[in-house]
């Protein structure tokens, strides 16, 4: 067959056919990413859950140097202090550190939005994938377990396994991932499918490649921009999510401080402790205003087409 | 008014053992809720007085016509009065039936239907109750003795087995027959001497036998009529009940103390307590229980008066004492059990949990009780050095990591509450921290009321809980303390087992006299001041918003959901 | 297991040998609806199909959309499982091969793609697309691997420095070596072209063309050169079947089927094919086909073109008409054959 | 043909609905405990008298014995009893159910309504200001917790408008405790609950058709209308949005379910005596039957959206046959 | 000569993209006489469609920049939106290249057809679906009244290609534009779809712009071609002698790439090298000449003119304007 020194001998007329060779290789990850990059609002808001992120991260830090109290300490004589020399942001009813238990809280709600993606996402592109790629009676099986948990009304289930499971954020982020993770496969099982009639699928095929690498190496990485889109609107989305069923009491449960939580609770007091009200109210916002504003600016950078 | 004449008599010492203090609201998250039903005070009558927001009834003035609202958080679930046992539907029985008797609002008793308090044998064993001529339903059927034996019937007598009423446990317990001599009296015979027979089951709302009668025990627990009482014998009658939204009733003009003044009483199911707030405001709603939280904001409205009174409701937690179980071993030492709480101010935890809406408790007894004792044997204070000597004179000493151990055992539990209640909720973080400044590592833990029920009376795996409870017009509290109750289904899930203090209780229960009864109970407060098995941490109040518009309504301490004698003497001034 | 150097072959085969043939062929796909997805009919893509293609020759397969000339290039190289029939490659038998020894057959037979566009994935970049095949069968390592894919981007006139770019930076002309590119690396013997020029430009279309032919005769390929456009097949092709719904309805060398075909789908297609000369254009008798071609779910019994056929006579619609040779390797599937 | 199509869909979705039903009670069973629904502490209740409701609920059964019973009774029609109080929980459903269609249908149509004018005109201008505006206030409309807008709606449009004597909405229920429900009067209930929940429909949709519609109009289609002489407004308002409100139908048929559950929040917060109000208070009091009846209800009518919004499909989209 | 029917004159139409103003068409002219079929050639990308849209006034989001288009004395660049709609349709049809796609797929098709005749002509459903029917009928539909009912993807990609000239005829257009017509199509089907124009060009007397880049296809149906490259017209005269002689590379080179059905002989085609240029990155001077075999020192200077060159030909080469006969291998 053609050995590499059979290669060599062979001189093509119209070798010399270039492109303009001067510029820099733009993989298509580049050039969304440059798209991205022009979009300035999508970079802030994108920059904005990163520092919300750093924020949550660094709790710990924040409370200790920034604030000096811990999201727990509890002062009876100061409740209800407005916000101002005291406590930077206020303190709530039974005079915690309003401005600790927001930085605490965006541990909590960052942190469950985030694991639910990620659960929701690993589960839901194994699935379906596979269930995309696979086809037949396996892709009968998949998809109506998938119709199944989709067909629940999510907030129900989300109920009784907020009622069966105590919710602390791990298991709450879990009980949010097993609706997510069923829209997912759906998703991922549609693009598969549509990736799947393309060509090049049947190209690699026909060099022999195995299953895994088609799905790795060529499935895998053409369903990831809607993954990462899914990924940033799904934050949102979930932090809402979250917030109402910390609002139906089946959410975080206190004393742990989320967002969600705090401005549930703070609705008792309304009338005479606006702050409490308006602070975690403003963070659930702008956190989700972020993730939206976000994810549609990553679907604009990988399809240009329906911006 | 005729009412308040009748029940100006000296009340017999009636029992009522009444437990609803994890009433249907706690299951609906909306928490505020959790606190409007129990509740407590100290010094009632004073509030009262000083509130002025009741209004007693001036029947010179009062009109007729005009309906009211009243809002609460939960939706009724039957309007058959031997079936029910939640708080929102006897309140919507009380409106539309009475029984042989009813309560005052200090808890004494006053005849409805009778005519007058029953005699008691000298046995104590048989009541004769004659009931006041030419009783009628709001059909214009007379109403009879046959109908109140048939009521009770249907909890006691076999025949009437599937019947699902919550009664049946005491009823055939404690009934041994009824008679019916003539259509107007009706004499029950009791099977022993049992001192809150009267307070706790001569109040069941009367059903019409005309109606019932025909239906066999089964179709009773499903009957229409336990949802759409055509027939009714109380101030109002039924017009309809709108699931989840109202239930709507008109005047009764057969009604034996005369027709009420309005022609509407409607009760209108909100959605948690910050609802009420408004809708007090809007004058969506005339009348209301108010969170303590919210007394502030609905205070200052010009057209809402509050009302507010002690109930006999308390708060408390409860230690682990079986030693079989994990936290078992480390609340056998009295001391750790008052020095904890020694460790805690609870009158912080009033002023800012509940916003000063209640008092401290030093007793298990409500202050409103009569055989309330105000200077038990052992004043637990807060002192936060005592508790620290305390624990370290039990052996309990700080480890390196700030945690009191003893014998390589850390003084760490879990405490456990259910979830959506708020106060109760900031109180286990109060006491968490608390404790933490004493060396002991408690974690709060909310679980959902179902589940806590499960652990209180049947699992009991817990460390230590956190719960309300509400008691009846009788100073009877054995349901949580007499050993007989450390049983699967029984309420000592704290599994308290004392020799002496059963002995008080059961002495107590069958002693008629209350002057002996008090004395007995006295001793009981000072045993368990001492012992403190389940610290009683505070008692609550009750709180209501009624609109300046309504007159004539008179909470109290025991007439404040179900049983209110005054219902037909409201009135509005607007007459609309 | 067969490693990829040890090819499956174990009987006598000489390059004298058909490399590929093809007998009775049949593809069918199944037509199922519902939830149930229970199979109502099926596509009778490819419905019986013999034929023979010898080492180093090019067959040129041609027929309008939906005839089944995709299909049938696929399950030669078993992109597809065949539904019934024979295929031998090489003198062996691979109509069902499965697991590792399938995998093994790709290393001797490759594919080049209709759409330049979508036959390639838009996530790699051409170095990887092209190493794959090596990476797949373990061909080459490291620097080696890098040689050797420079040299193929070469041999296809690329640039070797476009190793790192993305497929949307070519042309369709570029991206179309590049799928060659892919085609060779395993270094088969036999390469199915599907419509390899036909979504590109005119100006680039003789390009390809003519690298095609290089290749053929440097490294001795076997091409089955699959396409719509008549003209291009019979310049590249040195034999070319007809097919029409599934079927082969006439195979012949290209001058002798232009100069002479014997079936009338064949001469009616070739009358449709304009010829890029006003002169002859004026001059040229048109046979126009009327109507559409018929389902392939339900072909039409007997011929199956008789539903369009200018000649069709009663007896075209009881039988099927077998292909004959006409002599000189000129088979044709008519009763009433032109002469 | 349709009817063998709608009967086919039918039989497939008996596996969800079993599914999810028996999820729900396994959910349910689960975390119950030894609690026994309807009965609420009570002293006054002997063990025996627990042991005897258990058994009137069929709780002393294993769940699935109690899951068998249950659907033999639905295959009758018998959707049982509520455990809390007894009355039948079809009845239950009947008296909620008007009062949720009342508010997610109003919302819907609302939401069509308005996300159908934005969304077309956010694609025509897209790139402008207007464009810009309308897509800031949609993703900003579900950036706000529901219970947090319809709370806020409350102190504004009752709370203070009613103190400073200004006309103003009522807060809870779905129509007035006295002589309510007329129509003018449920119309003033429905207007703060339909709008927080029509803000979320319509935040949702216009972006949807917003980007429909912008598929749309590259079409060729498209370009043969305009070829055609006709007026931008028949271009876009014919030939568009007659295929860009395809996939919306699609949406909205999904969005059916959302008839009974989409609303559970917002039917909370303003105390609207609907079926997401009931599943939520009778889950939590573990009334299986109730809940049971709600699901099976609830999952009903997600697969009859699947069908509706196929069939509407078909209707809208001749390309589909139903085989 | 008859006056001509539409004339373009000195067209540009450019386009905005992120590298730049991209010039699509640059500088067209050209004539249309009435009854006459013109033949616009080139390969993808070289502004032949542009061309045709820009006469419709339908080149969005493409901007005409100058020039004009003069229809029976009007111009049409200068025309409001409301006269242009007159046009459209009414005096001017056009079809397009992908009858998949180019009908609306929601609406039965003699409703499409017909829907010309409500626009224009103000008729009633009735009248206009009797009128589309004859239509559909003379376009060879068969059954076409049952037809009418169906919706466009109950036909074949030829009968859809039908309907399209059906729907472009209803009104009798003095000018039917055909953009491709015929490139999605079969070869029997696309013979099919030629023949129906020549009859259509003969029946109705409609003058045609055939736009295509197959060169067999302008050789039977035109008597006159344009053919372009890179937005400009780079050759342009009767069929015959464009084919017979060529007088620009571009052509010369294109006919001989192509693989012939009468070639008696294989011969390897001779491929032209190089890309189709990036319009965006013209190169300086004639656009071809980085591809030309002929180029002289000039062609990467200046910008030929589109000058006669012959008895009959335009052409836009510096070379042939010099006289240099194209010859090679």
């Amino acid at each position: 067959m053609i050995g590499p020194s059979r290669v060599a001998e062979l001189d093509m007329p119209g070798a010399a056919i270039e492109g303009s060779s001067t510029r820099p290789a733009q993989s298509y990850w580049n050039e969304s990413w440059e798209r991205l990059r022009a979009n300035r609002i999508g970079i802030m808001a994108g920059a904005l859950i990163v520092v919300f992120a750093l924020i949550a991260v660094l709790a710990p830090v924040f409370s200790a140097v920034l604030t000096h109290y811990e999201p727990q300490t509890i002062d009876l004589s100061k409740t209800f202090s407005p916000p101002g020399s005291g406590h930077l942001l206020g303190s709530d009813e039974l005079g915690r550190d309003t401005l600790t238990r927001l930085i605490w809280g965006a541990r909590v709600t960052l942190g469950v939005a985030l694991l639910t993606v990620a659960v929701s996402l690993t589960v839901g592109t194994a699935v379906g994938m596979m269930a995309g790629y696979y086809g037949g009676w396996f892709d009968d099986v998949l998809m109506r377990l998938v119709d199944t948990v989709l067909a629940i009304p999510a907030i129900f289930l989300f109920i009784l396994m907020s009622i069966l499971f105590k919710p602390t954020p791990v298991s709450l982020a879990l009980i949010i991932a097993s609706v997510g993770w069923g829209q997912v496969a759906r998703l991922v099982r549609g693009e598969v499918l549509s990736v799947k009639q393309r060509d090049f699928i049947l190209a690699t095929r026909s060099i022999g490649a195995r299953h895994l690498r088609l799905m790795a190496r060529h499935l895998l990485p053409n369903v990831l921009p809607v993954l990462i889109v899914a990924a940033s609107l799904g934050v949102g989305q979930i932090i809402l999510i979250e917030a109402a069923l910390d609002f139906l009491g089946l959410g975080i449960q206190p004393p742990t401080a989320s967002w969600g939580n705090m401005l549930t609770n703070a609705e008792s007091y309304f009338f005479h402790s606006v702050w409490l009200v308006y602070f975690p109210g403003v963070m659930i916002f702008v956190t989700v205003l972020a993730s939206n504003v976000f994810g549609n600016a990553i679907r604009d950078a990988f399809d240009p087409r329906l911006k | 008014m005729s009412r308040d004449e009748v029940a100006d008599d000296k009340g017999f010492e009636q029992f009522e053992k009444f437990l609803e203090a994890w009433s249907r609201r706690d299951f609906l998250k909306r928490a505020g809720a959790a606190g409007a039903y129990m509740a407590f005070l100290g010094g009632a009558v004073e509030f009262l007085d000083a509130c002025a927001g009741t209004n007693n009834p001036t029947t010179s003035a009062a009109k007729k016509g005009g309906h009211v609202v009243e809002g609460n958080f939960s939706d009724i679930r039957t309007l058959n009065s031997m079936l029910s046992s939640d708080t929102a539907s006897n309140q919507v029985i009380g409106l539309m039936f009475d029984g042989l008797l009813n309560y005052k609002k200090n808890g004494d008793l006053i005849p409805a239907l009778a005519a007058e308090l029953p005699k008691t044998s000298a046995d104590g064993l048989t009541y004769t109750f004659k009931l006041r001529p030419n009783l009628k339903f709001s059909d214009g059927q007379p109403l009879t003795s046959d109908d109140v034996k048939f009521t009770y019937q249907l909890a006691y007598d076999p025949q009437y087995a599937d019947v699902s009423s919550p009664r049946r446990g005491d009823l055939s317990k404690y009934i041994k027959s009824i008679d019916t001599p003539d259509p107007l009296t009706v004499v029950i015979t009791t099977t022993q001497v049992f001192a809150p027979f009267l307070a706790s089951h001569a109040l069941y709302g009367i059903l019409p036998k005309h109606v019932l009668g025909s239906l066999s025990a089964k179709d009773i627990n499903t009957a229409p009529y336990n949802t759409a009482p055509t027939v009714t014998n109380g101030a109002f009658k039924f017009v309809s009940w709108e699931k989840g939204q109202q239930v709507t009733m008109a005047r009764n003009d057969n009604y034996w103390a005369g027709p009420a003044y309005l022609d509407q009483w409607i009760y209108k199911v909100l959605p948690d307590s910050v609802a009420v707030t408004n809708q007090l405001k809007t004058g969506e709603i005339d009348i209301g229980p108010v969170d303590p939280g919210q007394f502030d904001a609905v205070k200052t409205v010009s057209t809402v008066a509050m009302s507010e009174f002690g109930v006999p409701t308390f708060t408390f937690y409860a230690y682990q004492l079986d030693p079989g179980k994990p936290a078992g071993p480390l609340f056998q030492d009295k001391a750790v059990r008052q020095a904890l709480l020694y460790a805690l101010d609870r009158q912080s935890i009033v002023t800012a949990v509940y916003f000063g809406h209640g008092q401290v408790a030093n007793s298990v007894e409500p202050p409103i009780s009569w055989a309330y004792k105000d200077k038990p044997q052992v004043v637990v204070g807060f002192d936060k050095a005592k508790a620290q000597s305390l624990l370290d004179g039990a052996g309990w000493t700080k480890g390196a990591d700030g945690i009191r151990a003893k014998n390589g055992t850390k003084l760490k539990f879990t405490m456990i509450t259910n979830a959506g209640n708020k106060q109760r909720e900031s109180m286990l973080t109060v006491m968490q921290q608390a404790w933490h400044d004493i060396g002991v590592d408690a974690t709060p833990s909310l679980i959902q009321f179902p589940q806590l029920v499960s652990q209180i009376v049947s699992i009991r795996t817990f460390d230590m809980f956190l719960v309300g409870f509400n008691w009846a017009a009788d100073p009877d509290v054995s349901p949580l303390y007499h050993s007989r109750n450390a049983v699967p289904g029984g309420f000592n899930g704290a599994d308290f087992k004392n020799d002496q203090a059963d002995g008080l209780l059961d002495q107590a229960l069958n002693t008629l006299d209350r002057t002996k009864r008090k004395q007995l109970y006295g001793q009981f407060q000072d045993l368990m001041s001492d012992l403190q098995p389940s610290p009683v941490i505070l008692f609550n109040t009750g709180i209501y918003g009624v609109n300046t518009r309504v007159q004539g309504t008179d909470f109290g301490p025991f007439n404040q959901f179900t049983q209110r004698p005054w219902n037909h003497g409201v009135w509005v001034t607007d007459g609309k | 297991m067969p490693s990829a150097t040890v090819k499956p072959l174990t009987r006598a085969w000489t390059t004298a040998d058909p490399l590929v043939e093809v007998s009775d062929l049949k593809v069918w796909f199944s037509v199922s609806s519902g939830v149930l997805q229970r199979t109502v009919g099926h596509v009778h893509a490819v419905d019986g199909v013999d034929l023979e293609i010898k080492t180093g020759e090019t067959v040129g397969l041609v027929g309008e959309s939906g005839c089944g000339k995709s299909t049938l290039g696929r399950a030669v190289i078993r992109l597809l499982e065949p539904t019934e029939g024979k295929i031998i490659f090489k003198g062996d038998d691979i109509s069902h091969l499965r697991g590792e020894r399938l995998r093994a057959l790709r290393r001797d037979m490759a594919m080049i793609f209709q759409d330049p566009y979508a036959s390639l994935d838009p996530r790699q970049t051409v170095g990887d697309i092209v190493g794959e095949p090596i990476d797949v069968h373990h061909l080459a390592k490291g620097k080696e691997r890098q040689d050797r894919i420079q040299e193929l981007l070469r041999v296809v006139g690329l640039n070797p420095r476009f190793v790192d770019r993305y497929p949307h930076e070519f042309s369709g002309g570029q991206r179309q070596r590049i799928g060659i590119a892919r085609a060779l690396a395993v270094e088969p013997s036999f390469i199915v072209c599907d419509e390899p020029i036909s979504a590109l430009d005119v100006s680039i279309q003789a390009q390809i063309i003519n690298l095609l032919e290089r290749l053929q005769s440097k490294f001795n390929l076997t091409y089955l050169f699959i396409a719509h456009d008549l003209s291009v097949v019979k310049h590249i092709s040195n034999r070319i079947a007809v097919m029409y719904l599934g079927k082969i309805m006439e195979v012949a060398g290209g001058s002798q089927l232009y100069r002479r075909p014997r079936h009338p789908y064949t001469a009616s297609l070739l009358s449709a094919i304009p010829i890029p000369d006003p002169v002859i254009e004026l001059r040229r008798e048109r046979t126009i086909l009327q109507g559409d071609v018929a389902s392939p779910i339900n072909p039409p019994s007997g011929c199956r073109f008789r539903t369009r056929c200018p000649r069709a006579r009663e007896h075209c619609a009881e039988e099927v008409p077998a292909l004959e040779s006409f002599g000189d390797e000129h088979k044709a599937a008519c009763f009433y054959p032109l002469d | 043909m349709l009817a063998k199509y709608v009967a086919r869909r039918f039989f497939a979705s008996i596996v969800v609905v079993l599914g999810v039903t028996l999820i729900t009670l396994v959910l349910m069973d689960r975390t119950r405990g030894t609690y026994v629904p309807g009965i609420d502490l009570n002293p006054a209740l002997r063990p025996e008298d627990i042991a005897r409701l258990r058994a009137d609920l069929g709780l002393d059964r294993p769940f699935y014995i109690w899951y068998i019973t249950w659907i033999w009774g639905v295959l009758h029609g018998d959707f049982g009893r509520s455990m809390i109080d007894g009355s039948t929980v079809m009845s239950h459903i009947l008296d909620r159910l008007p009062n949720t269609l009342e508010l997610t249908g109003t919302a819907i149509l609302i939401g069509v309504l308005i996300s159908i004018p934005v969304g077309v005109i956010g694609a025509l201008r897209h790139g402008s200001k207007t464009d810009h505006t309308m897509t800031v206030v949609s993703v900003a409309g579900f950036a706000v917790p529901q219970f947090w807008m319809g709370l806020i709606l409350i102190l504004i449009f009752s709370v203070t408008l009613e103190q400073h004597g200004l006309p103003w909405l009522p807060s809870s229920g779905a129509y007035s405790a006295v002589n309510g429900g007329d129509f003018i009067d449920r119309v003033e209930h429905l207007i703060l609950p339909a709008t927080v929940l029509s803000f979320f429909y319509t935040s949702t949709w216009s972006r949807f058709i917003r980007s429909s519609m912008l598929e749309v109009l590259s079409q060729d289609y498209i370009r043969t209308a305009r070829a055609k002489g006709m007026s931008e407004r028949r271009v876009v308002y014919l030939h568009g949005l007659r295929n860009a409100l395809i996939p919306l139908v699609t949406l909205i048929g999904l969005e059916l379910p959302g008839l009974v559950s989409g609303g559970l929040v917002v039917e909370v917060v303003f105390g609207w005596p609907g079926i997401g109000k009931l599943a939520f208070e009778r889950a939590l009091q573990y009334d299986y039957t109730t809940v049971m009846g709600v699901t099976f209800f609830a999952t009903m009518l997600v697969i009859a959206g699947n069908l509706l919004a196929d069939l509407l499909y078909g209707v809208l989209d001749p390309r589909i046959r139903f085989a | 000569m008859t006056q001509p029917l539409l004339e373009v004159q000195d067209l540009h139409t450019v386009f905005s993209t992120k590298e730049g103003w991209v010039k699509a068409v640059d500088g067209v002219s050209f004539e249309l006489h009435p009854g006459e079929t013109l033949g616009i050639v080139g390969e993808s990308g070289c502004g032949k469609s542009v061309t045709a849209l820009s006469i419709m006034r339908l080149q969005r989001p493409g901007l005409i920049k100058s020039g004009h288009v003069m229809f029976k004395g009007d111009d049409l660049t200068k025309a409001t939106e409301d006269e242009m709609r007159d046009v459209r349709g009414k005096e001017i049809a056009m079809i397009f290249q992908d009858p998949m796609t180019s009908l609306n797929p929601v609406f039965r098709t003699g409703w499409q057809v017909a829907e010309p005749l409500r626009l224009h002509h103000g008729w009633n459903a009735k009248k206009s679906l009797t009128s589309a029917i004859n239509m559909l009928g003379r376009v060879g539909i068969p059954s076409a009244t049952e037809r009418a009912e169906d919706y466009p993807h109950q036909f074949s990609g030829g009968m859809r290609q039908r309907v399209m000239i059906a729907m472009g005829l209803t009104t009798t257009p003095e000018v039917l534009i055909a953009d491709e017509p015929t490139t999605a199509l079969d070869v029997t089907i696309q013979a099919q779809i030629l023949d129906l124009l020549r009859h259509v060009n003969q029946e109705f007397g409609t003058a045609t712009i055939l736009i295509t880049h197959n060169l067999g296809v302008v050789a039977g149906m035109c008597k006159r071609i344009i053919v372009m490259y890179a937005g400009r017209i780079v050759e342009a005269g009767p069929t015959a002698d464009v084919f017979a002689h060529p007088k620009h590379p571009y052509t010369w080179a294109l006919l001989r790439s192509i693989p012939r059905l009468d070639a008696e002989r294989h011969e390897p085609l001779k491929p032209i090298e190089g890309l189709p240029p990036n319009l965006v990155d013209l190169p300086g001077g004639c656009a071809f000449h980085p591809r030309c075999a002929f180029k002289i020192e000039k062609c990467s200077r200046d910008v030929p003119a589109l000058q006669r060159v012959g008895d009959t030909q335009l052409s836009a080469c510096w070379v042939t304007q010099a006289g240099t006969e194209l010859k090679g291998a």
